[in-house]
C-alpha cells in the first residue's frame, strides 16, 4: 500500500501547489478539489486490506474470505460530499466575483489588502 | 449575453432520450436497495439529479425552466431533511437515544428490512435529488443572467 | 465520577437545526417574516436554556453527559458510535456560544431589516447556531470534522450576504479557499490518527495515545494543529477573518469573532491537552506560546494602522486570540501552580473577549446601521446623536484594553502573572506592550467616530431602536458585573472547567467503563490536584495606578515621537495626511482622528508597518501559501523536537 | 522570498509525508486484518442492524449523525449558493 500512500499524498501537495502558483481563481478552486481528490484515495487506502472484499454480506462468500474497512468509506461518503459543497459555493463566489470585478485573475481582485 | 453556451443536435438529443430513463430508473434503484448492494440515499439521489443536467445539455435551459420548479425543489428538500431528523426523533420516541435504528427488522436481505435505515436511505436519497436538482438549475440560470455591479457603496 | 444521562445537549443541538428547516419551508413570503424571525429567536432560546439546565449537574456536581447516539455504548471497550460527551469545559464554550447567538438572533431582528431574502439568512444564521453548539459538545474526531464543516459554509455564505458588496464577495472568496484548506488540514490529520488508532473517539484516541507516538501520530498533530490554527486566528493564517469580519453583517461578525474563534480555541485545547495530552511538555508550551506572542504582536500593529472600523476590531481581536493561545500554552506547564493561573487567564479571556468583542462589533454594526459607513475619515461626531452607543463603545474599549474595574482587567491579570512566572519575562512585556496599543487603536477610534466635530451630512443621524441596544444593554451590563465579581465568575464557572481540562483520566473513564484510563496508560491516572492559591492574587487599586502612570507615559512618548518626526525631512511624500498639520487647515475644520493621532509613532516604525503592511497583500496565493508555510514549520519543529 | 517558500514549505511537506507513508506501510503490514472498531462492527452488523452492505449501516445507523451533519452540510452549500447568488434588493 505504500504506493498509494505515496501517490494520494502527491495529488494533495499538486493541489496545494496549483492553489499557491496558479493566479486564476478557477484553477484554485481546481486546486482544492484536487486535494479533496487525495484525501478520499488516501482515506479508501488506509482502509484497504490485501485481498479483502467489498463489506457486503453476499450468499457466495467464500470461507476465509475478510473485508476491507469499511469505516473509511462510510467516512469517504461524508468527505465527497463535502469536497462537492465546498466547489458550488467557490465557483458560485467565482461568478460573482466575475460581476463585480470583471476579471477573474487573483492579483486584480484584492481590493482588501493591508 | 451568450446565447447558444451549448449547441443543440440531434445525437446529443436521442442520446438523452436514451440516458434519462435509465439514469432515473437506476437511481430509484440505487436508493431503495441502499442497504442491500452497493449505494446508497447520496448516490442515487445524484443519479437522479443528473437528469436535470441531462436536460440542460440536451434541450437547453428554457426547457428546464418548463419541466422544473426550482422553488418547489428548495421545499422538498427542507421535507427531505426534516423527514431525516424525524426519523433519528424516533428513537428518542421508542425510548432509546437519537438516531436509534428503530421499527421492525423482518429477514436481512429482503427489500423492508433493517429497519430505520431504509427509510433513512429514502429520505436521505429525497433531500439528495431535490437538492441537487435546485443547485443544478440555480447555477445553470446564473449562466444566463448578466449582471454588472457598478460596486456602489454600502447602502 | 459518575456519567450522567441527559437528552437536554441534543434537544441543544437539534432546536436551531429544526428551527432552521422550518425557516426553510416557510420560503421567502413576506408575511411570514416577523414569524421566521420569532422561530429563530426561539430556537436559539431554546438551546441556550436547556444547557442552563445543564449546568447544575455538569459545572456543580461535576458529573460528565455522556450520551451515545443510535444507543451504541461501547462494546469490548472500542467506541463503535458517536458519543456526545459534555463536560464542564465543553459545557462552558457550549454556553458561551449559545447565549451569544440569542443576542445576535435578538439584534438581527430590527438591524437586517433592510436586506431581502431574510429568509436564507434565518436558515443559515440556525444552522451557524447549532452547528457551533454541536462542535464543542460532541465526543467524535470525525464529527467535530462535520460539525466545523457546517459552520464554515454558512458563515461563508452569511459573509457574502450582502453580495451588492464586492467586499463581501470577495471576502468570501477568500474564506473559503483558506477555510477549507484548514477543513482539509483538519481531515488528514483526523484520517492519519486513524489510521495509527482505528478509533474515532476523542477520549479513546487519548487512551490509546498515551506514550504512543509515532511519526504518523506527529505529522497528524502538525496537520491538526494547522487546521485548527486556521479557525482560530493564528498568525499566518489570521488573513480570512480580517476581511470577513469587516464584510460581514454586525450581527454575524460578532459571532465570527467573538464566537468562532473560540471552536477553533476549544479544539486545539482538546487536542493539545486530551488527544496527544502534551501537559509538561516544555517544547510544546514553548510552541504555543511563542506563536500566541506572534499572533498578538502582529495582530495589534496591524489594528493600530487600520482605517476601516469592523477592520480594526477584527485585527484587535487576532490579538486576543493570541492572549488566551499564550493561557493555554503556559498551561502546558510542568509547574502545577502556574499552569493552573494560565489555564484559568485564558478560559477567563475567552468569556470575556466573546462579551466585549461582541459588543464592540454591535457598536460598529450600530454606526453602520445609523450612517452607512464604517470608514474612520469619513465619520464623526456622532456621540451627541448617538449617547448610548458611545456609552457602551468606551465600556467595551476599557474592557478590552484591561483598565481595572472592567472585565478584561481580571483575565489579562492573570495571563500577566501565569507567563511571568513561567519564566517568559518577555512574553509578559509584549503582552503589556499590546494592551496598550489595544487602548490607544481604539481611542483612535472613540476619537473618529464618537467624538470630534459631527459632520455635515450626518445631520440627522438618530439613535439606534431599542431591539438593537438590548443585546448591547445585556453585554455591557455582564462586562462590568464579571469585572466587579471576578471572585464569583471564577468560582462556579471557571475554576470547574479548568479542572475537567486537566481531569482526563475521568473523561475517558465516563465513555468507557471505570478503570480503563488505568488500564490503557498502565499506570493510575490521579485525580489532578489543583492549586488556586497563585490564582486572583492581585490589587486592583495599585495596578490602576501604575497603568496609569503606563498611560501618562505612553502620551509623553507619543507626543514626543511626534515633534522629532515634525523636524526631519520626510521622505514619505506620499501620505498627504502631512499637510493637514503643515500646510494649515485643508478642510474647513481640522478633524484630528483617522490615523494622525499616531502619526508620529507610524513614522518612527515606518519600516515594520511598511513591511507588514505589504506582506497583507490580498492575494488569495499568499494567503495560502502562509498556511502551508506555517504547516512546514510546526511539521519540522515537531519532528525535530518530539 | 515568495518562490523560496512555496518550495521550502511544499519540499519539507512532501520529504516528510513520503516518509510517513513509509512508516504508514509497514504499521499496515503488521496487521494484515482490519482491528478497532471496525472488527466489531463488521460482527455485529447483520445481528445489530440486519442490514446486509456494512457500509450503509455504518452510514446510516452507526454513524447516522455523521449523516445527518452531511446532509445539512448539503443543505448549508445549497441556501448559500442561493444565498450569494439571489439579486440583491434593498427595502
Amino acid at each position: 500500500m505504500l504506493l498509494n500512500y505515496i501517490g494520494s499524498f502527491l495529488i494533495i501537495i499538486l493541489g496545494l501547489y496549483i492553489t499557491i502558483v496558479k493566479k486564476n481563481l478557477i484553477k484554485i478552486v481546481i486546486g482544492m478539489s484536487l486535494m479533496d481528490s487525495g484525501i478520499n484515495l488516501l482515506l479508501i487506502s488506509i482502509g484497504f486490506r490485501q485481498g479483502g472484499t467489498a463489506p457486503i454480506f453476499m450468499s457466495d462468500l467464500k470461507p476465509g474470505a475478510f473485508f476491507v474497512d469499511p469505516v473509511p468509506q462510510a467516512l469517504t461518503l461524508t468527505s465527497i460530499v463535502i469536497g462537492a459543497c465546498v466547489t458550488a459555493l467557490a465557483l458560485s463566489l467565482v461568478i460573482k466575483i466575475k460581476a463585480h470585478y470583471g476579471s477573474i485573475d487573483a492579483d486584480k481582485v484584492r481590493r482588501l489588502n493591508g | 449575453m451568450k446565447k447558444n453556451i451549448i449547441i443543440k443536435n440531434s445525437i446529443i438529443k436521442s442520446c438523452a432520450n436514451i440516458t434519462l430513463p435509465i439514469a432515473l430508473i437506476l437511481g430509484i434503484y440505487v436508493i431503495l436497495h441502499g442497504h442491500l448492494s452497493p449505494g446508497g440515499g447520496f448516490q442515487g439521489g445524484v443519479l437522479i439529479a443528473g437528469a436535470v443536467a441531462i436536460v440542460f445539455t440536451a434541450y437547453g435551459y428554457k426547457e428546464v425552466l418548463s419541466l422544473f420548479n426550482a422553488e418547489r425543489a428548495k421545499t422538498f428538500e427542507d421535507i427531505g431533511a426534516l423527514g431525516y431528523v424525524f426519523l433519528g426523533t424516533l428513537g428518542l420516541i421508542y425510548g432509546y437515544t437519537f438516531c436509534t435504528n428503530v421499527l421492525w427488522h423482518s429477514t436481512p436481505g429482503k427489500l423492508y428490512s433493517s429497519g430505520t435505515i431504509f427509510w433513512m436511505n429514502f429520505a436521505v436519497g429525497y433531500k439528495v435529488l431535490a437538492g441537487l436538482g435546485f443547485l443544478i438549475i440555480m447555477l445553470v440560470s446564473n449562466l444566463y443572467q448578466t449582471s454588472e455591479y457598478e460596486d456602489e457603496e454600502e447602502k | 465520577m459518575t456519567s450522567y444521562f441527559s437528552n437536554l445537549p441534543i434537544i441543544a443541538i437539534l432546536a436551531p437545526f429544526l428551527g432552521a428547516f422550518l425557516v426553510g419551508l416557510m420560503g421567502g413570503r413576506k408575511k411570514l417574516l416577523n414569524v421566521q424571525r420569532s422561530i429563530a429567536i426561539a430556537t436559539t432560546f431554546t438551546s441556550f436554556l436547556s444547557l442552563i439546565y445543564l449546568i447544575k449537574p455538569v459545572i456543580l456536581d461535576k458529573y460528565i453527559v455522556a450520551y451515545w447516539m443510535g444507543n451504541w455504548k461501547p462494546e469490548s471497550q472500542w467506541a463503535i458510535g458517536i458519543g456526545l460527551e459534555v463536560d464542564a469545559f465543553s459545557l462552558f464554550t457550549a454556553l458561551i456560544i449559545a447565549a451569544a447567538c440569542f443576542l445576535s438572533a435578538i439584534y438581527s431582528f430590527k438591524y437586517m431589516e433592510e436586506d431581502n431574502g431574510l429568509d436564507k439568512y434565518y436558515v443559515l444564521f440556525q444552522l451557524l447556531s447549532a452547528s457551533m453548539i454541536g462542535f464543542v459538545l460532541t465526543g467524535d474526531v470525525f464529527n467535530m470534522y462535520v460539525m466545523l464543516e457546517i459552520m464554515t459554509f454558512a458563515a461563508i455564505a452569511l459573509t457574502s450576504f450582502r453580495n451588492h458588496l464586492y467586499k463581501s464577495v470577495e471576502a468570501g472568496f477568500k474564506y473559503i479557499v483558506i477555510g477549507s484548506l484548514g477543513s482539509s488540514f483538519i481531515l488528514l490529520g483526523t484520517i492519519l490518527l486513524y489510521s495509527q488508532l482505528h478509533t474515532l473517539n476523542l477520549a479513546q484516541m487519548a487512551a490509546l495515545l498515551h506514550g504512543n507516538y509515532t511519526p504518523v501520530s506527529i505529522l497528524a498533530l502538525a496537520f491538526m494543529l494547522t487546521g485548527y490554527a486556521v479557525k482560530a486566528f493564528m498568525v499566518p493564517c489570521h488573513t480570512w477573518p480580517v476581511d470577513a469580519h469587516m464584510a460581514a453583517p454586525s450581527s454575524i461578525s460578532m459571532l465570527l469573532s467573538g464566537i468562532m474563534s473560540k471552536t477553533g480555541v476549544y479544539a486545539l485545547v482538546r487536542i493539545l491537552y486530551m488527544i496527544y495530552q502534551s501537559t509538561g511538555r516544555p517544547e510544546m508550551e514553548f510552541l504555543i506560546i511563542f506563536w500566541g506572542t506572534i499572533t498578538m504582536l502582529v495582530g495589534i500593529t496591524m489594528a493600530v494602522v487600520q482605517t476601516d472600523f469592523k477592520r480594526l476590531l477584527a485585527f484587535s481581536s487576532v490579538s486576543q486570540i493570541g492572549y488566551i493561545m499564550v493561557g493555554f500554552g503556559v498551561g502546558l506547564s510542568v509547574n502545577k501552580g502556574v499552569a493552573v493561573v494560565g489555564t484559568m487567564g485564558a478560559l477567563f479571556h475567552m468569556l470575556n473577549h466573546a462579551t466585549f468583542k461582541s459588543l464592540l462589533f454591535l457598536c460598529a454594526g450600530a454606526v453602520l446601521h445609523q450612517t452607512g459607513t464604517t470608514d474612520l475619515n469619513k465619520l464623526g461626531g456622532l456621540s451627541k446623536k448617538m449617547p448610548y452607543t458611545t456609552a457602551f463603545f468606551i465600556i467595551g474599549t476599557l474592557s478590552i484594553s484591561g483598565i481595572p474595574p472592567f472585565n478584561g482587567f481580571v483575565s489579562k491579570w492573570l495571563i500577566y502573572q501565569a507567563s511571568f512566572e513561567a519564566g517568559y519575562a518577555p512574553v509578559t512585556i509584549i503582552a503589556l506592550m499590546a494592551s496598550v496599543l489595544t487602548l490607544a487603536s481604539l481611542i483612535k477610534v472613540i476619537q473618529s467616530v464618537f467624538f470630534g466635530q459631527l459632520k455635515e451630512e450626518y445631520k440627522d443621524v438618530k439613535e439606534v431602536p431599542l431591539f438593537m441596544r438590548i443585546p448591547m444593554m445585556v453585554l455591557s451590563a455582564i462586562c462590568i458585573i464579571v469585572g466587579v465579581v471576578p471572585n464569583f465568575v471564577s468560582k462556579y464557572l471557571i475554576e470547574p472547567a479548568a479542572f475537567s481540562i486537566y481531569n482526563i483520566g475521568n473523561y475517558i473513564d465516563v465513555m468507557f467503563e471505570k478503570g480503563y484510563a488505568a488500564k490503557m496508560f498502565k499506570e493510575t491516572v490521579s485525580i489532578p490536584s489543583m492549586d488556586y492559591t497563585l490564582a486572583g492574587y492581585w490589587n486592583p487599586l495599585s495596578w490602576l495606578i501604575l497603568f496609569m502612570i503606563l498611560l501618562i507615559a505612553l502620551i509623553l512618548f507619543f507626543s514626543f515621537g511626534y515633534k522629532s518626526s515634525n523636524n526631519k525631512v520626510i521622505d514619505d511624500l506620499i501620505n498627504t495626511r502631512y499637510e493637514t498639520f503643515t500646510g494649515g487647515e485643508k478642510e474647513d475644520y481640522n478633524h484630528l482622528g483617522e490615523n494622525d493621532m499616531f502619526w508620529g509613532m507610524r513614522q518612527d516604525f515606518g519600516r515594520y508597518f511598511r513591511f507588514i503592511k505589504g506582506a497583507h497583500s490580498g492575494v488569495v496565493n499568499d494567503y495560502v501559501l502562509w498556511v502551508v508555510a506555517a504547516c512546514a514549520i510546526v511539521t519540522i519543529y515537531l519532528f525535530t523536537l518530539m | 522570498m515568495k518562490k523560496f517558500f512555496t518550495w521550502f514549505s511544499l519540499t519539507i511537506i512532501t520529504v516528510i509525508s513520503i516518509y510517513v507513508s513509509y512508516k504508514m506501510a509497514i504499521m499496515t503490514q503488521l496487521h494484515p486484518t482490519y482491528e478497532g472498531i471496525a472488527n466489531l462492527i463488521v460482527n455485529d452488523t447483520l445481528q445489530k442492524t440486519g442490514a446486509i452492505n456494512s457500509c450503509t449501516a455504518i452510514v446510516f445507523d452507526f454513524r447516522g449523525y455523521d449523516t445527518l451533519g452531511e446532509s445539512f452540510v448539503l443543505f448549508t452549500a445549497i441556501t448559500g449558493s442561493a444565498a450569494i447568488l439571489r439579486k440583491y434588493k434593498r427595502r
